[in-house]
This record gives structure tokens, sequence and C-alpha cells, in this order.
């Protein structure tokens, strides 16, 4: 019988800045788990160029390692790898019921670890490019 | 209209149970309630809950101290009624799975509580009345028994017979807070009154907010009188902005009551020299307010509660939700800093007289739980014996409601039970209704019809809704304020015959005051305005009653404390103070005390302990 | 549940407005003319005396009342003192500024659970929320904003519409059951202390709906039984004194299609739980039971 | 309320699985990583090293069962999103083979490309 308001962006998403550590963590999972399984398709797409014969593979390889985008794009994809298994693995925690007092300071060791780990190999993926 | 058989007005401890009985008989029942039922004040209780459950105890024990604790103004029957009943309830809880604490052979844990010879308080950890409320709603979910929540019973249904014994209440009439809709219920079996407590007469209570007193002042507006008003009980040791309760097992453990001086004023000033902190609720309350009164208290308003000495271990292990309760509700961490107390209105013994079926002299009309008054209390209610009343009261009104023999009742009920007039009652102002004084009745005497006993009720009801909406007029919380004020300062633990006597003048004043109250939000959406105005009329009513009693009853007993009137009269005063509305005109009139019970009979003793 | 009106909703409440119309309810009638005058004047003495004072931001809405119709905000201004709660100011400013300040509270203890409120973007009871400590450095913050619980319908001001709460808390068949009672009079099921030690938190709620509110699981779907239901469940699955008959029965029920799955552990229930309840916890053991029992069928 | 009840609830069964695999993952991922990006860079990534590797029968096996649960994690976890999203009716149907359809594809793709790389194709 309520005579209800439609308090509209107030009410759903509009609170993002009042989100607490869980519920980013639950986005940056969802993001980058998506983010992961499309490259999966992507990368057999391009893996695919071995069924063709050797060279194809190498240079399709190789040439694409030669764009920067693409090896920009490799770091982030380190970055979404390196969070979604940190954060995984802290989910697996969560779910057998350990450590879930500090589920707040797990999310953000798996944030500065993941930046850690990314910063710590950019030389290795960039090495090359400039 | 709705219709059911019987409609219980009110959700807490008794009124759930109330309903769970008149289900169990078969009657088709409803609950009507102001809140939903899971925020009933019962949830606050802490406690436990009496009953002699275990070998050594037994129930004529708990009777005997029961009728010990009321200082000899409780009805045996109802006393022994509700003491061999208690167990059965108890167990019968345990059953529908209540969470009680537990022993290491598995079973309900008991404990000791001030005044029981044994320990028989039965306990959920220090939320008894919590998991009392939740687990009774539990079964009416399981039941599927109607609930009506956020309804408020405005006006009973009754019939306007001359005579209260002969009227007949054959429903009620409700707002429904959400719609703004005036429904009538009609109940073809009966009414079963659970409205709880009323400690907002008081402008510092353990109470709820919701606490208002609109059961009894409902009946006795309807004719039903109102037995031993100005037993109300003063708790020591509330804290002062909130009203929040500190048990007294922080006095149990050792806790220091000091004032402004640091002095141990107990001791001090020879309060209570032997039992110190650690003497009865109203002993250490009036200590309190002598020493504010004198000068000595905290900002002229309370005094420390120190428990630091026990040591932070002790006090985590056996007071640990103190500390939360003066932190969240006072802003004080116990552990660094004492806690600033004063005594609060707590629990209300009188109510609306009925006998042990529930029944009052209307028929068709019950009441049950703390706004009636069977009277197991007296003058004084034992720690731990408001819960048992709930379930042993609550199922009996239930069941006879619903139609089951519980025998013939051996305490009378109605004018008719009185002995003696009031005849020298001297009021400064006269009590009761401003003018024409049979708004409060429904219907006339020659309507016969119950439906249109309820129709006319409704039609009455919306009227005067709508008068207080658009009358121009000032708000109701001024007036209630007053009155609240009033009452704490002149008819708390302290009772002075000329403080009575302007407490009656100014109730007097809050009445013409309260003709030109009126509402200012004119929404049909949620108005809480228009209840709390309601509200504030019924408090009136009850403040008054208490009042009266309290100016009539000149000795001291129990609670009650009189200056010039220092010890109990038992000659004069073995009686229950009895106030009718007698339609506008409160009449004062005496009910004497059953101490004849089938167990034995209880001879007056000296109360010490 | 999400304050998305459905145009199907829209349809059903203009049938309730009509009922009501024909129920003659009291009320929607013109504003009175209202002397605050007394109040009035002592709340602003009061606020003059006053050392500290707290403004209240405070939502208002009102479905039928001319300027309250399209939701507003309103701020009052209060005098503080030590201890004082946001209820505490709340009801002040009722009771002196504007008594149609709606609002739902009874305890003032925090057992009641009826003043789950969004103060300062933070589900909390009034009753139990000192304004002290809302701020980081010591005393009164200048400005509390206090607004309905999010991702609920409002009914007017401060209310919500806690029916669907309600509705959730009863689909977990809430009440305990089994066939089994110890024979003999006055005798009571036992339990022991572990088990009632176990499930002791989970007793503790006092049906507020902080949580649910709190919930972007709940938010988005409105079937997901919630974190208050869970626990409701949990309470009786965990309890010993019911049987192993009726444990697999409440973990069906828990595992229904809206059920424990849908939480995606994200916390924030038992981070706004005023009664400190572990409710993540509670729903992930519930995973694992329901697990582990479903192994032991396979 | 559950209305039928099977010994082996379905959708337990996706979350446990979900959490099976990805513990699984957390080893072989890990592996791939530090083997492909770090021992090897990705950019000098040739058939050869590639036929080198995945012609010794454990890592090939390794790559296959990396790559089967990677895409049953992966399409596992974008469909139990979807449920949790609230889906239902017919496009739950169709996301549902969609997925599962997606998934095998992607599978028979990846070992076809295995083969090749191990020359055995
Ligand atoms: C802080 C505290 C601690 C206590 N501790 C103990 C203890 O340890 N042991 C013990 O035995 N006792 C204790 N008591 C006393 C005991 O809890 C109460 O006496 C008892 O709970 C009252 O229950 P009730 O069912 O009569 O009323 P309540 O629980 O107050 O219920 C009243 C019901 O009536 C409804 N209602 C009221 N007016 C209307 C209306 N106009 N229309 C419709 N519905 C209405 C309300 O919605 C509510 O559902 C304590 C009391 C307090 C305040
Ligand atoms: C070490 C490796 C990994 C770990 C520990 C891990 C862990 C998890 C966990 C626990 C979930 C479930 C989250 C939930 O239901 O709440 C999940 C979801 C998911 N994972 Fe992984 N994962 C890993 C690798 C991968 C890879 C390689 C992919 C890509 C193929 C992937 C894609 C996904 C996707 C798409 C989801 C669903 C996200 C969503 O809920 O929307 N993950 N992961
Ligand atoms: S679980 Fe906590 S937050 Fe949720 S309703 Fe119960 S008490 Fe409130
Ligand atoms: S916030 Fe919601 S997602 Fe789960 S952990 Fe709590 S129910
Ligand atoms: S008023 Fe009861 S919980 Fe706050």
């Amino acid at each position: 019988m309520s005579q209800s308001y439609d308090r509209g962006l107030i009410e759903d998403f509009g609170r993002w800045k009042e989100f607490s550590a869980g519920m980013w963590a639950w986005v940056l999972h969802k993001f980058s788990g998506w983010v992961l399984i499309g490259y999966l398709f992507t990368h057999i797409a391009v893996l695919s160029t071995a069924t063709v014969d050797g060279a194809t593979y190498t240079n399709t390889l190789q040439g694409l390692e030669e764009l920067v985008v693409v090896r920009f794009l490799e770091v982030g994809l380190l970055a979404v790898a390196v969070f979604h298994i940190l954060n995984g693995l802290r989910l697996l925690f969560v779910d057998l019921g350990i450590g879930l007092e500090s589920q707040d300071r797990s999310f953000y060791a798996s944030l500065v670890l993941t930046a850690a780990i990314v910063v710590a190999s950019v030389p290795t993926f960039l090495e090359g490019v400039f | 209209m709705h219709e059911h058989d019987v409609i219980v007005v009110g959700a807490g401890g008794a009124g759930l149970r109330a309903a769970i009985a008149a289900h169990e008989e078969g009657a088709d029942v409803a609950l009507v309630t102001k809140l939903h039922p899971v925020r009933s004040h019962t949830g606050a209780a802490e406690g436990g809950i009496n009953a002699a459950l275990r070998d050594g105890d037994d129930w004529t024990d708990h009777a005997y101290d029961t009728m010990k604790g009321s200082d000899y103004l409780g009805d045996a029957p109802a006393i022994e009624t509700l003491c061999s009943t208690s167990p059965e309830e108890v167990i019968q809880l345990e059953h529908w799975g209540m969470p009680f604490s537990r022993e290491d052979d598995g079973r309900v844990s008991q404990r000791p509580f001030g005044g029981l010879s044994f320990p028989r308080t039965t306990y959920a950890g220090a939320e008894t009345g919590h998991h009392l409320l939740h687990t009774m709603y539990e079964q009416v979910v399981k039941r599927g028994i109607k609930v009506y929540d956020e309804f408020y019973v405005s006006q009973l249904a009754v019939t306007d017979h001359d005579d209260p014994e002969d009227r007949e209440c054959h429903g009620v009439v409700a707002y429904d807070i959400r719609s703004g809709d005036v429904v009538g219920f009609h109940a073809r079996n009966g009414v079963v009154l659970a409205t709880g407590g009323d400690g907002q007469v008081y402008d510092h209570t353990t109470n709820a907010v919701a606490n208002t007193g609109d059961g009894p002042a409902m009946a006795y507006r309807a004719g039903a009188p109102v037995e031993d008003m100005e037993f109300v009980q003063f708790h020591p040791t509330t804290l002062p902005s909130t009203g929040v309760l500190i048990s007294e097992g922080v006095r149990g453990e050792g806790g220091i009551l000091y004032n402004k001086e640091g002095e141990r004023f107990m001791f001090e000033y020879g309060y209570a020299n032997n039992a110190g902190e650690l003497a009865s609720r109203d002993v250490v309350s009036r200590a309190e307010l002598t020493e504010v009164n004198e000068g000595r208290g905290i900002e002229d308003e309370y005094v420390y509660l120190d428990m630091r000495h026990l040591g932070d271990e002790r006090i985590v292990d056996r007071l640990e939700n103190i500390i939360h309760l003066a932190e969240d509700f006072e802003g004080v961490n116990p552990l660094e800093e004492p806690m600033p107390v004063k005594p609060g209105q707590h629990y209300h013994m009188g109510g609306i007289e009925t006998n042990e079926n529930g029944e009052t002299c209307i028929s068709g009309l019950y009441a049950a739980g703390e706004c009636a008054c069977v009277s197991v209390h007296g003058s004084n209610r034992l720690g731990g014996n408001a819960l048992p009343e709930l379930i042993v009261f609550g199922a009996r009104a239930g069941y006879h409601a619903a139609g089951r023999d519980l025998g013939e009742a051996q305490i009378p009920t109605g004018p008719s039970a009185g002995t003696e007039d009031e005849t020298g009652l001297d009021t400064p102002v006269s009590p009761g209704a401003l003018d024409s004084p049979d708004e409060d009745v429904a219907a006339d005497g020659a309507m016969v019809d119950p439906g249109a006993v309820v129709e006319s009720a409704v039609e009455r009801e919306r009227t005067r809704m709508t008068e207080m909406l658009e009358n121009d007029g000032r708000n109701h919380a001024e007036v209630r304020q007053k009155l609240q004020k009033a009452m704490t300062e002149n008819v708390n633990v302290f009772r002075r015959e000329q403080n009575l006597k302007k407490a009656l003048e100014i109730i007097r004043e809050c009445r013409e005051e309260y003709q030109d109250v009126a509402v200012s939000d004119p929404s049909r959406t949620y108005n809480t305005d228009l209840i709390h105005t309601i509200e504030t009329r019924n408090l009136i009513d009850i403040a008054e009653t208490i009042t009266l009693g309290a100016l009539a009853r000149d000795e001291f007993r129990g609670a009650h404390w009189r200056e010039a009137h220092q010890e109990r009269k038992d000659e004069t005063w073995l009686k229950h103070t009895m106030i009718s509305w007698n339609d506008g005109q409160p009449k004062l009139y005496y009910k004497p005390v059953i101490l004849e019970g089938e167990e034995k009979t209880y001879e007056p003793k000296v109360r010490s302990y | 549940m999400s304050t998305q009106v459905t145009e199907q909703e829209q349809e059903e409440q203009e049938t309730v407005e009509e009922a009501v119309e024909q129920t003659e309810a009291v009320g929607a009638a013109r504003a009175a003319q209202v002397d605050y005058g007394f109040m009035e004047e002592k709340a602003e003495q009061e606020v003059r005396d006053a050392e500290t004072t707290v403004k209240l931001k405070v939502f208002r809405y009102d479905p039928e009342v001319a300027g309250k119709k399209e939701p507003r905000f309103d701020t009052f201004t209060v005098p503080f003192h030590k201890g004082m709660t946001v209820l505490d100011a709340l009801m002040y400013a009722r009771d002196h500024y504007d008594s149609s300040l709606t609002f739902r509270h009874s305890c003032r203890q925090a057992v009641c659970g009826s003043d789950a409120l969004f103060v300062n973007g933070r589900q909390r009871l009034g009753c139990k929320t000192q304004l002290a400590d809302l701020d980081d450095s010591e005393g009164p913050p200048g400005t509390v904003t206090i607004e309905p619980l999010p991702h609920s319908d409002v009914v007017k001001d401060l209310v919500v519409d806690m029916q669907h709460f309600y509705d959730q808390m009863e689909a977990v068949e809430p009440y305990f059951q089994t066939d089994e009672y110890p024979k003999g009079e006055l005798e009571e099921q036992r339990q022991t202390r572990e088990n009632r030690e176990k499930i002791k938190m989970s007793t503790r709620c006092i049906w507020c709906s902080a949580c649910m509110s709190s919930c972007n699981i709940a938010a988005g779907d409105n079937e997901y039984l919630g974190p208050a239901a869970i626990n409701k469940a949990y309470r009786f699955a965990m309890d010993e004194r019911e049987g192993e008959a009726q444990k697999q029965r409440r973990l069906e029920i828990i595992e229904q299609e809206h059920g424990v799955w849908r939480c995606q552990t994200q916390f924030s229930c038992t981070e706004v739980c005023p009664k400190d309840i572990p409710l993540t916890e509670h729903i992930q053991e519930l995973k694992r039971e329901a697990v582990k029992s479903n192994l032991k069928f396979w | 309320m559950a209305d039928y009840y099977s010994s082996f609830e379905p959708k337990g069964t996706r979350w446990l699985l979900q959490r099976l695999t990805a513990a699984f993952l957390v080893v072989v991922l890990a592996f791939h990583f530090m083997l492909l990006h770090f021992v090897n860079h990705a950019a000098d990534i040739t058939f050869m090293g590639t036929n080198l590797r995945m012609q010794q029968a454990g890592y090939f096996l390794t790559m296959v069962l990396f790559l089967v649960t990677a895409t049953f994690h992966g399409v596992n976890g974008v469909y139990n999103a979807l449920v949790n999203q609230g889906i239902s009716g017919a496009p739950k149907t169709v996301v549902k083979y969609g997925l599962a359809l997606g998934g095998v594809v992607l599978v028979a793709q990846g070992i076809r490309v295995a083969l090749a790389m191990a020359g055995i194709l």
C-alpha cells in the first residue's frame, strides 16, 4: 500500500561513493573475470594461426608484440589477472570462513600487491618497446 | 469492517501469548497492534522469568516470595495461579525453541534474583525479553495468525449501559497508520487488551516511547475500573539522557554510587547502612534523589555509578553489555569514567482491574500483561515476575476469550466488588472530564446489534480525528512535556500531599490546554502527529489516576512512599485503590485484598530482607 | 527493494488511493494552523544557550501534501548535549519545530529495530548513534544528513515500507519445529552450551533491515532472501534441538534460487548490523553446509 | 521455497565448481605466466619454442587442462553472474546454451591449436 517515491539515482549506483571495501572487491572481481574470459577467446583466436603454419604463427605473434598498444594492453592484462587471482584467493578464504574479520584489509592488500607486481614487471613487459 | 472471534490489541509478550492460546482453542483470532509485534517493549527486558522448575524449589515458595514482595497487596488467587502455572509456560517457551542459557547438563539455567528465596529466574543471556518476544512471534507466524500491524486502536466499541457491569465490548476502532483509514474490528467473542506499560507519563523512563497507557486509558473511559494506580516502580540506575536501564548486576558485582563530593552517600548519609548500594530499588532511588535535592548531585540531575575499581577484566567478563549500553546511549566509557545515573520510571504495578481469567467487569473485554492488574505484584513487583505474568495471564485471557472453561474466578471485579467509597479525598480541582462526558462510550444503550455498536464507534472516532486535524491550536508536545515534568516533579518516588495536589492542578491545566490542541500534519499517510496527539490524551487520564491513588493512600507500602505517613497501615490499607471513570466523574473506592489462597492464607509480615 | 516504480505498481497504487477515498480516511485536510509558540521559543532559547548545536538535514517527502510531493531536505538546528543520539535530535526537532516530521521509533535502546536510518551515508540505528561519534574529531559534527533507508520504498519522510523485508523473513519458515519432545512433564529439551553459544549471535537480530538496505545484491534482486532472513535460517538450522531431518529441510530452503548462492560476500551487511551479527560468516557457513550435505548424498 | 529437491542441487554445484576450478587455476595460471611472460618473454615467442615445449607430454597435458578449466571457470563464471543478475526464462536458456556452445567451441579450437603446436596435426 505504499505510496512510494522513486528516488532514482540516489538509490541505485548513485551511492557508489559510499561503497565499502567488499563492494568494490565485488565490482572489480566481476570486471576482471569478464576481461579474462574475453582475453581467453582472443588468445585462442590468435594462437589459431598455429594451425596454418609455423611461420604465420611466429609472424603474427611477433608482429603483435611489436605494437606498443599490445604491450600496454598486456600490462593491463597482467594487472587484471593478478588482481583476479589475488582477490580470487581472498574469496576462496572467505568461502572457507577464514579471516572474515580482515576481509577489508585483505582486499586492500590484493590491490597493493597487484600494483606492486605490475610495477615490478613493467620493465620486462615493455622491454624493447622504446 | 473486519470481523474475528477474538481481537487481541497489542502484540508484546502478553498479546502474542493470548493470540496463540485463542488460536489453539480454535478461535479465529487477529492481533491489532500499533507497532509491528517484534517492536514491542517486551523485547527490552533483560533479567529473566521466574519459575519454580527445579528439585528443591516449589511453586508455593515462589508464591510466598511474591506475596511478601507485593507487601501483602497482591491477591492470593492470582499469585497462586501465576506461580503454579509459570513452570509449564516456561517449558512451553523452551519447546517453542526459545534460546535459554544452558547448564553443563544441557538444561536451562536459572539465577538468583532480588527478593527470591531460590535461584529460579530462568534467563536467556542479557536479553530474555527479546528472545521471549521473538520466539512467540515466530509461533504466531507458524500458525498463520492474522496480524494487523501499524493499526492504532483508539477506542473500544462498548455499549453504554448505565452500569459498567452491564456493558458489553463488541470490538475496537483502529486507525490504519499507513492509509489514514479508520476501521472497525468486530470481535465475536472478546477483545483482549495487552497494550503494555505507560511509562511515558513521566519524562524519564525505561519504557519505550510507545508505552503510553492506551489500553488502560481506553478501558477506564469505557467503564472498567483501574486498580492500584499509585504503585509505580522506579529503577535507581538509568542513564540520564535516554532512560536506558543499567542493570542491578553492576551494583551486585560491587559497583559504587557516589555524589558530587565524591562521597559514598548510601553509607555517608545513612540511607542504608547495611546493604549500601544493594538496598532495594525504592530505597536507592530515594537516596539518589535526596542527594540531588540537597545540592550534592552532578549538574543538579544525577549521581555517579562507578565500577572501574572492579578491573577491566572482570567488567568485560561479567558486565560486557553494560559497557556497550553506556557508550552507545550516554557516550561514556565506563572503563574510564563513572556512569551518570538517576532514578527512572520502570514498571506500573497498577492497571485495568481483571480477575484470574483476564476478564474485566465489562463482558467481552479482557486485559493481560503490564496494562492489567490481576494483582500479582501488589505494591511492588519483584524482578523477573512480569514476564511470567505475560505468559500465564496472556494465555488465560486468550483461552477464556476463545471459550475455554477455566473455572469460576475467585477475584470479583467491577464497582459492585467495592466495599467502601472514599468520602474524604480532598482534591484542589475536580478530576475527570471537562464537559460532556459521554463521548467515551460508544452507542446508546438501546443499540443491541454488535456490528452497529462498532459502526457507531467508528463514526465517532472519524469525527473526532477529523476535528483534530482541522482545528487550529497548539502542538500536543507542549502539553505532554508539561504533564511529564509535573509528574516527575510531584508524583515520583517522593510523595508529599501538597505536591500531589499541585500535580492534580497541573493535570487539570493540561486537560484544559488539550482542548485546543491541533494536529499540524494534514496527511493521511503515516500521520504520527495525530497518533501522538491522541496518546497525550491517554497520558493525561492515566496521570490523573496515579495521582488520585497516591493522594488517597496515606501510608508507606512497597513502592508508594508518603512523607507524613512512614509506616504500613495494615488495619486500614489492606485494600486496593480502585478508580472508575464513572462517565467522566472519577470515583474512588476500595476493594479488599484477598490473602486466602487455595494453598494457604498469607499473614502480613514485616517486609525485611 | 529498489524504488523503481513500475507501471503496474503505479496502477495498484492508484486503486489503493481510490479505495482509501471510499473508506473515508481521515486526513488530507488543509494544514491546520498550529502554534508552536512556546516550544519554538524554548528551542530558540536553548539553541542560543547551547555551547554547541547540530544541524540536521532531513529528507522530507509526503505523497499527498503540497510542497512535500517533491522530496526535499529540511534543516533543523538542535542544541547539542553530551550523550545525545541521532534519534534524540530528531525527536527534538519534531517536538519543537515541525510535528509532521515522521520517523519510526520506540524503545530508544536498540532492541525494537524501528529506527534504522541512512545517517551520513551509512545505515545506522538512530537511537544507537551518538552525534559525537559521527565526527572524526571530538565534538559534534556541524551537519548530519538523515535519509530513509536506501533501496526501500519511501512511505513518508524517514518511514520506509518494511513489508518486503518481513516477507523475506517469513519465507524461511522462521519458527522452531521438531517432532520429538522429551517425555515427562516439565521436561525441557537438552541443548549443549556450545550449541547455544554457536547460535547466540544469530538470535540477536532485531529485524531492523539495515543489512538488507545495505546489500547491493538485495537491491538488484527483489527476491533475494537477504542477509537477515538467511541469518534467521541459520539460527534454526544450527540449533541442534531441531534435529537432522529439519536441518536438511532448512538447507533446501536457503538453497533455493534466490537463496544463499545469490550472496556475493560483499560484507556490507555485516558492517552495518547494529547487533554485530557476523552475517557474512553465517551465510558462508550455510553455503558450506549445503555443499557438504549435497556431497553426502551424491 | 524450494519446490523440488534432487540430491545434487545444481546451484550449489556451479558455485562449488567455480571455487574448485579457481583453486586449480591459481597453480597453472601462475605457472603459465612465469613461463611465458618472464622466463620466455612474449616478444621472443616463436613457433619453434612453442613447438618444443608442446612436444613434452606433461606440458601439453597441463596446457590442455588449463584451457579446459579456464574455459569452464570463465564460462561458468559469466553464467553465474548473469543468473545472479536475475536473468530468467527464455534469455536464460539462450545464454545457457550459447555459453555452453562457446565454451565447447573454444576448447575444441584450443585443442586443435594445441595439437598443431605439438606438431601432431
Ligand atoms: C528495560 C526493562 C527491563 C525489564 N526487565 C524485566 C525482567 O528482567 N523481567 C521481567 O519479568 N520483567 C521485566 N520488565 C517488565 C516487562 O518487560 C514488561 O512489563 C512487559 O514486557 C510488558 O509486556 P506487555 O506484553 O504487557 O506489553 P508490551 O511488550 O509493551 O507490548 C505492548 C503492545 O501493545 C501495542 N499497543 C499499545 N498501545 C496500542 C494501541 N493504542 N493500539 C494498538 N496497539 C497498541 C504495542 O504495539 C505493543 O505491541 C522490564 C521492563 C523494562 C522496561
Ligand atoms: C588464479 C586464478 C583464478 C582464481 C583464483 C579465480 C577465482 C575466481 C573466483 C573465486 C570466482 C568467483 C567469484 C564469485 O562467484 O563471487 C571467479 C569468477 C570468475 N572468474 Fe576467475 N579466477 C581465476 C582465473 C580466472 C581466469 C583465467 C579467467 C578467465 C578465463 C577467470 C574468469 C572468471 C570469470 C568470468 C568469473 C565470473 C565473474 C563474475 O562473477 O562476474 N578467472 N574467479
Ligand atoms: S541482521 Fe542485523 S542489520 Fe539485519 S535486520 Fe537483523 S539486526 Fe538488523
Ligand atoms: S551485503 Fe549482500 S552480498 Fe552477501 S555478504 Fe551481505 S548479503
Ligand atoms: S528506537 Fe528501538 S531500535 Fe532505535
